[in-house]
């Protein structure tokens, strides 16, 4: 009997639940106005998020889901992305998409039934969210042999769920993306669940991280309710990718606080005591109790940043409920470039109906 | 992207289609051991639209069994399980996701007794929701029943009532051989009706006269006779007396009801929210040229979704066939001379 | 699984189908970078077919690609690409194995250009070669284009020729969404004919008339083309003139051409080798029904493969519709009357 | 950094290439007929092989996949499982096949595009062959989904190549069962090529076996070309599925002589200098060698069963070659339980036919 190979999974952690540092301090810890900015960004993304959970209540959006306690993996990804990377986001990502210069009524617009909610005026490169589960991974795969074949410095970034990992498609798409080298990072967003399927159920593996194993790369483990952590080990896999050295497996350790969805009631299979034992590691708490500690954050500060942020909210909101659907014939006009003659006559038939009301 | 929960009612006050979902299963677990469920969230959290709802706390995690996130595999581990046995009722939690299990029903459940000569079967039923008008996310409303009535050896059946749902649920469970159960979602909780919970299936193979009429036959399936039967009310009040056939069993198709009906009326339309194209009831307004044509008085209309992506919830109202729609092509046809 | 190979002849002998899709495919790479192959043995193998012969050795590993075997991926990456502007030709070695890619084809690939209102666009041609007849193992002689022909959003095309298999192809390359493009194995080297290699496209969207005749219509596609011809020479035999169309493109379907010739004969068969419910000559009959009835002089006939599972070869020939079956419809609706 | 998870794979050999026992001597190693037996079975396979090739070439059988270089693989795996295991065999298993009672009658009449050959007369739990690269593995799972619901103490076992470990659905199948703990054997058939796409170009992965990894259960390496090794391993591997233990994920390293089927053409994409330096490595001439040197195998007793391996195998096919096809109606007949009244036409239709000739 010979050993022939061995493999390990790494766990890597900054900032412990309390905020204090606990690793080596990154330089973006030290610079005030840069925390302040990733810190901004987590609370723009709940304080959307809460909003967003509303409308849906009251009727004026569709099913929503929720990113709370998983900011930090959204922001510190997109923190550390270049502006021609290229994000493939799941459906959870809205941190990192605002991050990027998705706007909120573009997402507002998405989540409230509106195809232009996936027409990014920023982030033009940008895959719009992924409702088939995984099945982003092959795009991450064709992303990645794009930017490789043009000789480009860039990055696909894909994200999905702990669920998502059990997907055949993400699988070969992570093989491939082995295989070939191709500058492609993907990030498993542990939060824990899969709707009411806990990761135990998920898989027998120990970690996620050790997916990547079966294709070849280098996986880790990152305390995903950590953005120092979650931003240093996105750069160092974007470096990697970048320099030629394919792509890595990063595993977010986080917590879905909310529903799967607005549909969604997690009463239904997880015990409050275990969601109440999840706020205490949250990743927006965490940041302002370092940014309190070390940077000097006072209750003012907080308090107007909380108000700017819920003023950009609803400023977004008042747009996005200004916005009248498009026409009926955009349900043709975007379906191949030129309509080919064939459903002219249906076209016709659905602005017919138009005038029949 | 799953609806509000409500827990199944007892038979007094009648069933909704979920509900009677739940009284089938339940019958069916009852009544033989062989029966096991899997899927996505089926267990403790019911489904996501709660058609399961209960089951595994009566029948034990064994026999209700939330799979991981893996739909090919939903579709090809009870072609196993099946082969040697057992009966899996396997559940796609949304149409939306069930193409990458297309190559298990395609290849292997299809096809396992004739590979064989009969020496291994596959008694399994796939269940999932499909169809559009609860203003679902993306992916979460479309219809594409034909691409599974054109896979040889199974059958695709589906209901278009509380009762039917129970009944023919029964049937498929019941049934040596592969059944893809798809279930209207937009139904699921529109409307109860008395369900006798007697474990008694009915009849596949076969479709459902649900109303009389002898100026116009109106022929749909699951969600869109809804839509069918209002216009068909609307056009007595008209004096155009429409009969509506359920066709409930795509796969195989039983065109005689079709036939005999049209054979009265002469006058045929057929609603389905599918895109037109290829849509099932292409297949059935081709057997009506092949097989009905001279008994045709008039053209065989079409009211289906149109030849295009399934939009969005803000524009799904305008692409989904609706009333004014199905009326406008009986008029059409029942005044054509 | 793989047939003997032969190396793409020059335009001198004529070509016969593999080598007229090798030129379109060498011919679109010259003329334009973007394009990249894709696929299982593709590469220094110039695929099972010998499609993509010599091609690797041409223009490199980057631009034509052996993946792993994986076909779920291979429909998926070229999404990405696509959208990244690269125009990927990807090759699924038998349409028996695409059923993994149908995923990405509903729920990507046809639909980028709609969910983004035209942000990202997916010019990805999917090729796969399908049908009976060259006494294949199991689950290598299937004709499923009607799945495809359901799907919003994409065209399929399908060659009848080496000519059109040129011309089409380079249309479907250039094309700016998506096309799935089904090659009948049957006629790769069944017959030569000359071919210009001149780069020029055919056009999609179009039915070729290949025959002209005024007694009877014979609509058919891919290899049963070669019984369907063959079946109007016996019948031109009969005083029987034949007007035969091939349609080329099944999505989206040029049902002009096909009405005009019915205008003009009355009468209709149609002929396909995928199971007949469900068919895409379903559709074809249902416009007839729906569109033509008035000028339908006898019931619409549909020749097509059993509602079976396609038998493994010792079978083969008696599931495959041949020109007997051809024939007989074509007798049948020529003289009712 | 902390380092959360290790793994490794090892590699098992017994026998070397020159026949010479290197490991522990397992105890069947001893047993003279047990290894003349396992060596038969080898012998009978590629005179199998040898003769259904030569069916194919004068126009008599189809397409065939020859199992060439791999025969050890296939008995060794044969040999350690009982008789109410489940084999799920991939395509190119014929010595397993024969070995668990499939006759080569059998064999024949599917090759030769019949039906009735996967209509074993032995074996009657067993699957047919699987054309669809690694789409059986989901039923392996199924398979030992059944078997532990029943608490019986046999396993699934689903053979597929290298080429396969790139699939969607194998993935997925692993993954549930090591999420189930199923009694289920995995074995990659590595014979270093998928038609003309080296094992190098599959996946960046150094092992096959180390694809378990993601799914979190023990993948080991076996020289495929050494019986002892390929039964010792697999023996293991049964019992602990047997015992509750779960799946295993066993990589063969294995060679295919031949071409991939009889319809390719090896040369196009391989050199001579590879296969002939295989060639040193296979596994009958290395058992050959054992029972030589060990347990005194003589000239007369290898021509001795290499003939009655001939006459076995002339036999079945005469047998095969007088088998008549079955009726048209078969088509029909073998599709449901009961033909649905809606196909009776159809299959009225296709028997009129047989009338018109
Ligand atoms: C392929 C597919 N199957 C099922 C679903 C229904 N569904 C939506 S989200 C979800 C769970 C996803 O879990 P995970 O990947 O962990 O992501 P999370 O929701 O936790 O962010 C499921 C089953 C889907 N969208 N896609
Ligand atoms: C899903 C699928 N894709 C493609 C094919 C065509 N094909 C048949 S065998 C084969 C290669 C298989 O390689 P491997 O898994 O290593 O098995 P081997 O043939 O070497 O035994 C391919 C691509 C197939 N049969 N199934
Ligand atoms: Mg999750
Ligand atoms: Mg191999």
């Amino acid at each position: 009997m010979t050993r022939v190979a061995e493999f390990s999974v790494d766990r890597i952690q900054l900032l412990d639940a309390a905020g204090v540092l606990v690793g080596d301090s990154p330089d973006v810890a030290r610079d005030r106005n840069r925390v302040i900015d990733m810190y901004r960004w987590m609370v723009l993304t709940r304080a959307f998020d809460a909003r967003a959970i509303a409308l849906q209540r009251t009727g004026r959006l569709g099913t929503y889901a929720s990113s709370l306690g998983q900011e930090a993996v959204a922001v510190g990804l997109a923190d550390a992305m270049e502006r021609d990377d290229v994000l493939l986001p799941s459906f959870r990502e809205h941190g990192a998409q605002l991050r990027r210069g998705v706007t909120m009524n573009e997402l507002l617009l998405y989540w409230g039934g509106d195809e232009r909610g996936s027409d990014f005026s920023g982030a033009r490169h940008d895959f719009p969210c992924c409702i088939p589960v995984g099945s982003h991974a092959p795009h991450a795969a064709g992303v990645g042999l794009a930017i490789q074949l043009r000789g480009e410095p860039w990055v696909a970034v894909c994200v999905f769920g702990d669920g998502a990992t059990s997907k055949g498609d993400v699988y070969e798409a992570m093989n491939i993306s082995g295989a070939w080298t191709l500058p492609v990072v993907f990030v498993a967003s542990n939060n824990e669940w899969s709707i009411s399927v806990p990761r135990s159920a998920q898989t027998a593996c120990e970690t996620l991280a050790q997916k990547a194993v079966a294709s070849g790369f280098e996986g880790v483990q990152v305390d995903g309710n950590d953005v120092f952590a979650v931003r240093e080990v996105a750069n160092r896999a974007l470096e990697k990718a970048r320099s030629g050295g394919g792509p890595t497996l990063i595993e977010a350790l986080t917590y879905r606080l909310g529903d799967h969805t607005t549909v969604d009631d997690a009463s239904r299979y997880r015990d409050d005591e275990e969601v109440g034992r999840h706020w205490k590691q949250e990743p927006v708490a965490r940041l302002r109790a370092f940014l309190t500690t070390t940077h000097e954050w006072t209750r003012e500060d907080e308090e107007t940043m909380i108000e700017s942020c819920h003023a950009e909210v609803e400023a977004a909101v008042e747009e996005y409920l200004a916005t009248e659907s498009q026409p009926v014939e955009s349900i043709f006009d975007y379906l191949h470039e030129k309509l080919p003659s064939a459903y002219a006559g249906q076209r016709g038939m659905a602005l017919g109906e138009e005038g029949d009301r | 992207m799953n609806p509000a929960s409500a827990d199944p009612g007892s038979t007094d006050t009648g069933m909704n289609m979920v509900e009677a979902i739940n009284h089938a299963l339940t019958s069916a677990m009852v009544a033989d051991d062989s029966i096991v469920l899997l899927g996505e969230d089926i267990g403790i959290n019911g489904g996501v639209f709660r058609a399961t709802d209960g089951l595994q706390a009566r029948f034990g995690k064994d026999r209700v069994r939330d799979t991981p996130l893996s739909e090919a595999l939903i579709a090809g581990l009870p072609v196993g399980l099946a082969a040697m046995g057992f009966r899996p009722v396997a559940e796609i939690q949304f149409m939306g996701f069930i193409y990458p299990a297309i190559d298990q029903i395609v290849n292997h459940a299809s096809r396992l007794r004739t590979r064989t000569r009969g020496r291994l079967t596959c008694p399994m039923v796939l269940r999932a929701p499909f169809g559009g008008g609860i203003h679902a996310p993306e992916h979460h409303s479309e219809s594409m029943e034909a691409m599974f009535a054109h896979i040889p050896g199974i059958r695709v059946v589906i209901p278009s009532s509380p009762a039917r749902a129970y009944g023919l649920l029964l049937a498929a469970i019941a049934n040596p051989d592969p059944v893809i159960f798809l279930e209207p979602k937009r139904l699921y909780r529109a409307r109860r009706e008395p369900v006798t919970d007697d474990g008694r299936p009915l009849p596949m193979d076969h479709c459902f006269k649900l109303r009389e009429g002898s100026d116009i036959t109106l022929v749909s399936w699951g969600a869109m006779l809804k839509e069918t039967i209002e216009a068909a009310d609307m056009l007595a009040g008209e004096g155009v007396e429409a009969e509506v056939i359920d066709v409930a069993t795509l796969k195989p198709l039983d065109m005689s009801t079709i036939l005999d009906s049209v054979g009265k009326t002469g006058r045929c339309v057929i609603i389905h929210e599918a895109p037109l194209t290829g849509g099932f009831g292409a297949e059935i307004a081709a057997r009506l040229a092949c097989e009905g044509l001279m008994q045709l008085l008039a053209p065989v209309e079409r009211v289906a979704g149109w030849d295009t992506v399934m939009p969005l919830p803000r524009l799904e109202t305008r692409y989904l066939p609706n009333v004014e729609r199905v009326l406008a092509a009986a008029r059409r046809t029942a005044s054509y001379s």
